[in-house]
Parts: structure tokens; C-alpha cells; sequence
């Protein structure tokens, strides 16, 4: 089962992304969160970012969702410290924090693989609110 | 009549309060399990207001209904069963409820429900069960069919309804998260309307 | 100046978001939330999203943005009780909650219009993590 | 030698604490305005651990800089400076420190930051400080200028490079969401290297 990793500058935007995502999901999907700095100030903690990724289970794949660019910055640095067979396993979504987790919390308990999870929420129709 | 419509929204409510757990796992196996939730905060709230007030008329009962769940629901199905109803109380008149105020009151309740949710039939929605209800009155009006045996027909037709979204793909609401996998499941909002229809029958046919 | 308001299931995901935005804006803009129901449980609120629409200076336009489909329907509904005149300046955006968020109050804190703030965050590039 | 590059990382410490509130408030005027914030935490905690320990290399010590300011800054400026400061020691050595090594410092930090945040010059970032410097001690180094005019050319042009940024408009990091409006204020992290590059200079001319 792919997992999904939630990386935001805010610990609340990031719980809260967990608990709506975990709503939605049918089976055991792991969903873990790195949000904000010194629990609870705006920003990016590597170490934690680090430390979630050590201790998920990445067998079939891990889908990071990050807000802002610095959040960015930090998973990829922190990528590049893992071992090259599981940083293949490990990709950064193009996708909305929230609705990307929800969407892929879902898609990855109904058992679809990595590339099928990231098509599914990379599509720009994510965003269309508009469309019910 | 404003006595009996009081009475039968009390029965409504006290069967999705009744049904809240059955709802509740529908929903958990194609939504984010809380419809039965939702509808019986609703609907719990309607109670209590209907058991303290006094009222004129069945259209401030229905309005009431309307914003009782618009106010307390949470959930998609608020709006929708809250439009639902506030179209109900603009057309629905004190003195007589026959067949053709039937067809008008299911009309308005589909149309509520389309203006909020913008599904059509077969999206595995709520709709798959008032749309065919809604259908076999007027069936019934055009062939002058009798009250007693349009009603039976009609529940039977919404029960069918029902049954039907089993089969069907979700491709509104969030159950169309699930695709293809959303197939196979009776549709939460599809059963609340059956259990809704049939109080509204039960207690019309009593 | 242009307004915003954000509308989510999660009360947790609309404070961080209104936090995240706030930092970065220039200027007075207004960031209202509706966030879940019952303080605390995931949901959508109308009477709140009402008060909240009721109460936002409007004169500039009012950008909204909305995580998932109930919370839109929440907020279509909700629009509708208002005066037309009214109804005209509040848009909903196709685009994402957090990030549309925070581009939103950079934008209107520098004075762009209700078009141009729309615009901006409506572009499908909002999504683009992966390109810094 | 180690001893005196443990002297220098503390006065720069010392310099970014001092400017923690000039470089938030540059930090407040194009982005979120925390970059005196974060690196103060980064640099005081740095501070901590430099008093606290003994180093064995110059290696060491850039090394724990670089882990200690990805671990603590909580900003872009931390895996920025920390992948160059983390490229530095793997390229220090510690007998020597002529205008070839600080060539291949400097292009080293450069290569640290734009693996991070893929900017080129003229991006109103860090690297439009960072970058002349570069230049100028290359230029040095060519037509063999001795060490301490070239450390001075150096300053100058990185003083030159923080004011450049002035009149960029930033394309990268935070402030790009400004646009144009992101003209006419010089960039925090163009000031903060800034402050660094004069502290290693200074200390070196001592
Ligand atoms: N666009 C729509 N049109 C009609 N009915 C819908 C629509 N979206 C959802 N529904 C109905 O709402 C039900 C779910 O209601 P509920 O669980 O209360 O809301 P939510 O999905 O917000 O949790 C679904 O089972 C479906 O029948
Ligand atoms: N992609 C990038 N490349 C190089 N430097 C960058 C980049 N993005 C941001 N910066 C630098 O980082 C500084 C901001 O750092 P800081 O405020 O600590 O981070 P944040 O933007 O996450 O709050 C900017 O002034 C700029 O010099
Ligand atoms: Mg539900
Ligand atoms: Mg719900
Ligand atoms: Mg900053
Ligand atoms: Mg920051």
C-alpha cells in the first residue's frame, strides 16, 4: 500500500490534513505529517521530515504533499540523505496540500500503485471547485 | 393537517435517528462515514424545536425542516435535503395534498436537490431514489391511478430506486473519489430517502 | 482591497491556513475562516459561512476558497440568500485552499483587484511543487 | 587553526544574532518575516554547541554549522547555507587557506545553494551576494593579486552584490509571489551573506 507523507509550515493545517484524509480512507493506509516548527511556530523541521521518512514503510511507495517552496526544499535535501533504492520510492507530489492527501489517501486504501496515485491527484481538475 | 404534518416529521426524525448507525456505515464504505451522523444532528435539532413551537401552517413546518438541517447537518447532504425541503414549503398548501401537490412536491425536492448537487439520475446519489419515486407519480396521475395505489407504487418504485445505486458507479459527491470501487455499495443518501419516502407514505397510507 | 474568506471541513486546517497567509501579507486584508462544526468536528457550518459573508467588507470583491465538494455546496447555497449586488463581488476560486490562500493574501495585500487576484491563483502553476 | 575558525563561526553567530531584527524586518517588507528569526535560532543554538564541544578538524566544524542550521533554521536560508556550509567541509582542509582554497569555498557554497533552490544570478537571493564575491576572488586569483587586496575586492563586491538586489525583482523564494512589487528592498538573505562574507573577511584581515 502506497503511504502519504504531509509536510506543512503549519502543525494545524497538517493534523488537520491528516484527520480529513484519514476519513476518507478504506484500509490501512499510513498517513504521517511534519508540520510546522518547535510544535506549533510556522516553518520546516528537516529532522522531523527525516525521521518520519526513516520509519515509514516505503516498500510500495511514499507520496509527499508540501506547501510552500521552503517545505519543498527541506524533502528534497532530506531525500538525498536516504538510500538510492528508496529515494526512487519517494516522490513529491504536484498537488494541493489538502486536497492532494485526501484524494491520495483515498486512491492509495483502494490499493492503486505509486505512478496511478500521483496521476490521479497531479491532475488539474483538483482544483476546479467550481466543477461539483 | 398542520397537527398531522408535525406528527409526521417527528416520525421522520425519529427513524433517521433510529437508522443513524445504519446510515453511518453506509456511508463508511464509500464516504467519510458520518451521513447517519449528520442527518441525526439534524434531525435530533428538529425535534426539540418541533416538540417547543406552535405552528400556522405546513409551510413554516417544512421551513423550519429546511433550516433545522441546513443549520445543523455538516455535511453535503444539508444543503441538499435543506433546499429540498425550503422548495417544499413554497409550494405546499394547508388544505388539500393530492396527487398532483404530490408530483409538485416531489418536482420541487428534485429540483432543490439538482440546484445544490447538480447530479442527474444514475450518479448513484439520493436522486436514484426520489427521481423514479418521482416518476412513478406521475405515471400514476396520467393513467388516474387511485391515492392508496400511487402511494404503493411509488414506494415501491423509490425502494427499487434505492437498490439500484448498489450497481451503480459514483460520479458526484465524494463517493466518486472511489471510481470503479464505489460500485457495489448501496448509496447512503439514496437509502436516507427511502427511509424518508416511506415514513412520508406509511404514515399518509395509516 | 480585496478580502478572503476560507472555507474548510477542518477548523485546525482553516486557522493554520488564515496563520500561513497572514504572514505573508503586506497589507490590511481581511482573512475570515469557517471552519468545521462544533468547534472542533469535520464539517461544514452554513450559518457560519453566513455570518462570516454577512460580515466581511465586500465593497472590493471577496475571494473564497473551499477544500472540498459540500463545503462549495455549502458556500453556493449560502451565496444565494444574499443581495445580488453582493453575490457579484464573491467568487469562488479554482484553486487550492492552502496555497490559493496564501498566494490570494499576497496578492490582495499588494492592492490587485478581485480579477487579478482570481487570476493569479486560478493558474494550474500553483500546483507545480516541483518546480521552485 | 581550528581553534580560530571555532572563534570565527562564533562571531558570526554573534554578527547574525546582533542583525536578527534588521534582517526580519528586510524579511518582513518581501516575505514572511522570519529570516533574522531563523537564522538567530540557528546560529544560537550553533553558538551552544561550539562552546559545549571540542573539534578535532575544520572539516568538523563546518560540518556541525551545516547540520545545526538544517536542523534549527526552520527557513529556506536553512537548507540553503546548510548544504553550503555542509560543501565547505568537505573541501577545507586544515594547514592552509590561500586564494585557491577560497575559490573553491566559495564556489562550493554557490553549488550548495543553487542544489537546494536552483537560482541563478539576478534572482534577488543570497547568490547575488555570494556570486560576485566568486567572481571577484577568481578574478584575483588570475591575475594574481595577493591575498589580503583580494579579500578586500572581495568584501566590496559582495557589499556591491546585497545593494544589487535592491532593484531586482525576485524571482525565487518567497518574495517572487510580489512581483514587481518585490522592487526596491534589498533581500534578507542577500544581507545575511553579506554579513557573513564581511565576518569571515574581516576576522581573516586580523
Ligand atoms: N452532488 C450531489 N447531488 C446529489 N446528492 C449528492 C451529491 N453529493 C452527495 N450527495 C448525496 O449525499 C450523500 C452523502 O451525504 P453526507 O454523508 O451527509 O455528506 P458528506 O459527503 O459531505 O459527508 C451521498 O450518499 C449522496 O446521496
Ligand atoms: N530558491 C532560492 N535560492 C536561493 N536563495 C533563496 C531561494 N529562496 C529563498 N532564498 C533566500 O532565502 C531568503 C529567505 O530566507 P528565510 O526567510 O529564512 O526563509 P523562508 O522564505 O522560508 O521564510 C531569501 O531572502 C533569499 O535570499
Ligand atoms: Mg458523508
Ligand atoms: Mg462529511
Ligand atoms: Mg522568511
Ligand atoms: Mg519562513
Amino acid at each position: 500500500m502506497v503511504n502519504i507523507l504531509i509536510i506543512s509550515h503549519s502543525l494545524k493545517i497538517a493534523e488537520g490534513t491528516k484527520e480529513l484524509a484519514e476519513e476518507m480512507k478504506q484500509d490501512e493506509v499510513d498517513i504521517q505529517i511534519a508540520g510546522g516548527i518547535n510544535n506549533g511556530e510556522l516553518g520546516t523541521d528537516a529532522d522531523l521530515i527525516e525521521q518520519k521518512l526513516q520509519n515509514m514503510d516505503y516498500k510500495d511507495g511514499i507520496v509527499v504533499l508540501a506547501d510552500l517552496g521552503s517545505a519543498v526544499m527541506s524533502f528534497n535535501m532530506v531525500k538525498e540523505w536516504l538510500p538510492e533504492e528508496k529515494q526512487k520510492l519517494i516522490r513529491l507530489a504536484n498537488a494541493p496540500l489538502v486536497e492532494g492527501a485526501v484524494l491520495g489517501a483515498v486512491e492509495a486504501s483502494l490499493g492503486k500503485n505509486l505512478e496511478e496515485v500521483m496521476a490521479t491527484i497531479e491532475e488539474n481538475s483538483i482544483i476546479n471547485k467550481n466543477n461539483l | 393537517m398542520v397537527n398531522r404534518t408535525k406528527k409526521l416529521l417527528l416520525k421522520t426524525a425519529a427513524v433517521i435517528i433510529e437508522n443513524k448507525e445504519y446510515l453511518t456505515e453506509l456511508d463508511a464504505a464509500i464516504g467519510d462515514g458520518d451521513h447517519g451522523i449528520n442527518l441525526a444532528r439534524g434531525f435530533k435539532k428538529l425535534k426539540e424545536k418541533l416538540e417547543k413551537e406552535n405552528f400556522e401552517g405546513r409551510d413554516e413546518l417544512f421551513k423550519l425542516t429546511a433550516m433545522t438541517l441546513i443549520s445543523n447537518v455538516g455535511g453535503a447532504s444539508g444543503p441538499l435535503y435543506g433546499t429540498a425541503f425550503l422548495n417544499i414549503s413554497k409550494v405546499i398548501s394547508d388544505n388539500k395534498l393530492d396527487l398532483d401537490d404530490l408530483v409538485e412536491i416531489a418536482e420541487e425536492s428534485i429540483a432543490g436537490i439538482q440546484k445544490r448537487g447538480k447530479a442527474e439520475a444514475g450518479e448513484k446519489t439520493m436522486l436514484d431514489t426520489i427521481i423514479p419515486a418521482a416518476e412513478s407519480l406521475k405515471h400514476s396521475r396520467a393513467n388516474k391511478v387511485d391515492l392508496e395505489t400511487a402511494l404503493n407504487n411509488c414506494l415501491e418504485k423509490a425502494a427499487e430506486g434505492m437498490k439500484s445505486t448498489i450497481e451503480m458507479q459514483a460520479t458526484k459527491g465524494r463517493a466518486s473519489y472511489l471510481g470503479e470501487r464505489s460500485i457495489g455499495h448501496q448509496d447512503p443518501g439514496a437509502t436516507s430517502s427511502y427511509l424518508m419516502i416511506k415514513t412520508f407514505i406509511k404514515s399518509y397510507l395509516n
